[in-house]
């Protein structure tokens, strides 16, 4: 699975939750052989008119039918503020599929915990997990209720029914996702989100001896191995690129004692 | 996007005793050996890559983050983690041999010592799969403090016996951080250098306001991309000032007309680092738009332009 | 845009034995000897202005193009052109001290010797309106051909005669192309200068593709803009550690969050410059944007922040 | 007439010719103090989602009811690729009106000579100075007929008859607008447009005995006067700053010799 460039096209973009979108590019290379936790470097290419932005990595988080890629993209600073300005019919540069997808065994129930727009990777894989008999828990957290993901579309993209949780109280449950789970569950655990939440959920997998794999952050050059740019730090000390020994990783070959 | 080449125009530079067909190669340490870049681009397409900078020893580099956007272009700080001489010469030399037809090869080399320098020369030179060295020396030097190019007699020992130590190409890849690079140029002439690179990048920090800490793991970190263009294009031309050698310029390239710039200020090839991030295929955009740039001035040869810069009388 | 400037924060910083009421300045050369700009916005709401750079005779600068975009950046050769030091003091400077509050001015004071540096400080002296002066060293030193600021013992040399000159506050603004600018730094601090400014602009070339000349009428220039900026908080931050003046950082500072970096690299003033240009009222809205980073920091008193980077052992 | 900083939204904005734009703002205080001839810097303000663009100077090109200022925007850099993709709606940040117009005296009959874009001051002019009664010219030529300013635009602005020149002929007369001066005519001469033109007129209008006022064109940086980046040079040698002093000067007080 050779990862492919390509100029795409903004196809559709509606803002999901504050300071949210869903965009959905046409990219057929990318949207017929990705697969969920694997992402894409969007970017702007090399425009010349005052404009420079490194791509930033974003989860594949859907992929319809056509060839259609969906990317759920929350403003944060200089590059989301970019794209999440593209017009309709405007082209973004594409870079993908990229990385190690999460794995799962066959028949397993899995629990997707994610935590704000980590919830991306896990639309795709309730999706399709979901729709070919997988048993499927998806648990997602947002600190209030303004942040939540529209869930009329994420249950039209999902056709499943997710559980909430916000820190206020204010929509699903109150109180963080870890709560959801059941430290006697023996479900594959999945994570994505933030790094102080995915520590919390890997001290949680530790000690209750539940398997888990994560999807990391980190700051990202190439996307495709060369620049060394995106390391973490492996439980055996190494530094590991998260760009193509992950970004999703078993949550036990990870050191959580540093970092973010 | 990508202008088709035309069949009039001839683009090859022959320099250090070979003819690069293209003059744009991939500079070091953004294209790893080249394998990634394999799957996404016709590197024979391209001049040639330049490595991940090789050391003695594999390194494991610096904490994260290592790399951030900054306006108009990005810091890094790696720390020169690379797969060290031996995993280099046994896998990634033999990959570059047999995957690369028309492509050259140059292997970036540092140290922490001239003996360093010497040891990864020397440990290579027999070997098949590439044309000669790009010598790094914006790394510190362990026992002096400073960098080895930021200091004249440190740099001049080293360049001397890395000329005993090969016959290959011998390309010194300058750092812009000195009062005038046209100094160090001739020193690295004099001592017997074949061709120098300008220029590495520009020491930076960026500072985390929320955090109060740096951004980058390694606290600072090297400045690169088209916010550095005017700078290299500078340092390019102060080089062709200085001394008769061959030069590579790097810094900022995206497109044929930067590429352009360092031509006429002197650049028989050039290399593009950080715009390969933003594209994968600028290389390749950036050799169709100099061949697009000749046939627009009905210009054959590339060769006619390097150097080729005038400085009008009126504005002298 | 502007953000509200809170009433509970103090931006105030007590350095050179006044009261800056706010950390930002104008840079010189970006806003003439400040009339032109007292027009746009509220000058006094602001630290002061740094006037263009004055010399013993008037200059009539370079021939144009004196001015172009580069990436991130700009480009320009004005070539110091002044009207002097006689107009400064006869026109330029009563219009400061009549028009000027509470901001401060500093005289940035050029020259092509010693002798002339020491003229312009020696005819300003005994005169109103100003606080002290900023010594542009980044200009050649015509008798030994390199410039002022990348000399240890000509900058040296200069400083220990301006200190003697004026008890006025001198301010050395340092040129960043040098190895370290950290050893310059240390040597202006035992010269007895009260100050450094960090940084002026980078030497840069544009090439004109086209016509095949410098598209500067000079040739080359300096860099400035936000592409300098993590050089410049790197600067900052070296001088930070190799001495204890009072650091004004300069260098593409656009709004609060880059002027915090030089604050928390440890600048207690800082300059805007090019950002001007892109919109008039960059300066005022720096300092409210410095404002709400205090208010949303819960910190009372920006003081608290300067030099407040924190490097975590883990990350050394 | 101190110059003004606003934040102005772009009314509307259509292409006029090939590359070119006629882009209205809504820009009261320059709309009502600006007279022809004088400039605005035009730019997109400190953006940081990835964008640095300096200002450009553009010539107020109209100024029309409801405190609308029109600009005529030719492509040719990053800026102008910039500036022509804003969209209605989109803001600019405008510094005007700037510089020195054109100076009329009361009666005198005006011929306004145009080369490419420098047709913008004199869309202003010939609209005002015709409507009150002057007798104006406006010779108008374009290297080919693709880049001629859309014809009943211009005279649906003006109210006036514009004399087209091509140099490929395929509108108005073949060839270069000074073919259109009659070398005895005493009308006041008023140029804008690039600089081998704008000293093929000063030449004829040397040669001819004709009071002529150019505008010219220089790179600029600030636009008020601080930077001294704009430089020209008089005809006693001096270096004059074209953003104050300029950009109209009298042909005569210019050094023609050198530059551009
Ligand atoms: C594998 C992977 C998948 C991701 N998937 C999504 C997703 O589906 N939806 C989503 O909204 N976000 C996702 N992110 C995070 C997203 O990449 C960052 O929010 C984005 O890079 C921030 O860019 P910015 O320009 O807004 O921030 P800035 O602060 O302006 O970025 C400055 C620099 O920091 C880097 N950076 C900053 N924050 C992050 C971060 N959290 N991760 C990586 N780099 C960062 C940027 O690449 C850039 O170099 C993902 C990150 C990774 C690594
Ligand atoms: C007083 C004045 C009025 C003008 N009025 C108009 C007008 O009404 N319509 C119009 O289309 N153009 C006008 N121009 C020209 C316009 O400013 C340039 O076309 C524009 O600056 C080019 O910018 P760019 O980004 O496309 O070019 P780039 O080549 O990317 O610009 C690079 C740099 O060169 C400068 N520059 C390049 N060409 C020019 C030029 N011809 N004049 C000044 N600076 C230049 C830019 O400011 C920038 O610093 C006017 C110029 C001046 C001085
Ligand atoms: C991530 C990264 C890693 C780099 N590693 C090396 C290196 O190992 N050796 C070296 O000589 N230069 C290294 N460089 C510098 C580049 O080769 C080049 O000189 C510099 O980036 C300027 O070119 P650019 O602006 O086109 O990127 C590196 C640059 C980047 C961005
Ligand atoms: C047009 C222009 C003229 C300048 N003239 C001077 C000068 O006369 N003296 C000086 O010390 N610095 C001069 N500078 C440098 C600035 O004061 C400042 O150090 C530099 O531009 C970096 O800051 P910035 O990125 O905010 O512009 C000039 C800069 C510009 C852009
Ligand atoms: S992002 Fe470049 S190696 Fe991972
Ligand atoms: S543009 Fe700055 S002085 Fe004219």
């Amino acid at each position: 699975m050779v990862p492919v460039r390509r100029q795409a096209v903004l196809r559709s973009s509606r803002v999901v939750a504050r300071d949210t979108w869903w965009m959905e590019f046409d990219c057929p290379e990318i949207a017929e052989t990705s697969v969920a936790g694997q992402f894409a470097m969007l970017g702007v290419g090399l425009d010349t008119a005052g404009t420079w932005l490194l791509p930033r990595p974003f989860s594949v988080g859907w992929t319809g039918p056509g060839g259609v890629a969906g990317f759920l993209v929350r403003t944060f600073g200089a590059g989301t503020r970019a794209f999440t300005r593209l017009a309709v019919g405007d082209e973004a540069l594409v870079l993908g599929p990229l990385g190690q997808p999460y794995v799962l065994e066959p028949g397993r129930s899995i629990e997707c915990v994610a935590g704000g727009v980590g919830l991306a990777p896990f639309i795709a894989l309730a999706a399709s997990e979901a729709a070919a008999g997988r048993q499927v828990r998806l648990i997602y957290g947002e600190r209030n209720a303004e942040a939540v993901f529209d869930l009329d579309l994420l249950r039209e993209l999902t056709g499943h029914e997710p559980e909430i949780y916000t820190e206020d109280g204010r929509m699903g449950t109150m109180g963080r996702v870890l709560a959801g789970l059941d430290p006697a569950g023996d479900a594959l655990l999945l994570g994505c989100g933030p790094t102080p939440m995915l520590r919390a959920l890997a001290e949680f997998a530790r000690t209750n001896h539940r398997d888990l794999q994560v999807s990391v952050e980190e700051h990202m050059g190439c996307g495709i191995g060369t620049c060394q740019g995106c390391v973490v730090r492996s439980s055996d000390g190494r530094w590991v690129k998260a760009c193509v020994e992950g970004p999703v990783f078993p949550a036990d070959s990870l050191d959580w004692t540093t970092g973010g | 996007m990508a202008e088709r080449v035309g069949s009039r125009t001839d683009l090859s530079q022959t320099v250090f005793g070979v003819t690069f067909h293209s003059p744009v190669l991939l500079a070091s340490g953004t294209c790893g050996y080249g394998q990634e870049y394999a799957d996404l681009i016709p590197l024979d397409d391209i001049g040639g890559i330049v490595t991940k900078a090789v050391s003695v020893e594999p390194r494991v580099g610096n904490p994260p983050h290592r790399v951030a956007e900054t306006p108009g272009g990005m810091i890094n700080a790696i720390g020169l983690e690379n797969v060290g001489l031996e995993v280099f010469r046994n896998e990634k030399l033999p990959w570059l041999d047999r995957a690369l037809e028309r492509a050259q090869v140059l292997v970036n080399v540092v140290g922490r010592s001239a003996d360093e320098y010497e040891a990864v020369v020397s440990g290579l030179d027999a070997e098949q799969g590439f044309l000669g060295y790009e010598i790094n020396v914006s790394c510190p030097n362990v026992k002096g403090g400073t960098m080895f190019g930021t200091d004249e007699a440190v740099l001049g020992g080293l360049v001397r016996r890395l000329r005993r130590a090969t016959e290959r190409p011998l390309v010194i890849k300058l750092t812009p951080n000195v009062a005038d690079v046209g100094v160090f140029a001739k020193i690295c002439e004099s001592e017997g250098a074949d061709g120098l690179s300008a220029i590495n990048t520009f020491p930076g920090m960026v500072v985390d306001i929320d955090r109060r800490v740096p951004l980058i793991g390694n606290g600072s970190g090297g400045i690169s991309g088209p916010a550095i263009l005017p700078m290299g294009v500078y340092a390019t031309w102060r080089v062709r000032q200085s001394c008769e050698l061959p030069i590579i310029g790097i810094g900022g390239i995206r497109n044929g007309a930067d590429a352009m710039q360092y031509i006429l200020a002197g650049a028989c090839l050039v290399q593009v680092g950080t715009a390969s991030f933003v594209d994968p295929n600028a290389a390749v955009d950036v050799h169709a738009g100099i061949a697009a740039y000749l046939e627009r001035s009905e210009v054959d040869s590339l060769a006619e332009l390097v150097g080729g810069l005038a400085f009008p009388a009126a504005r002298k």
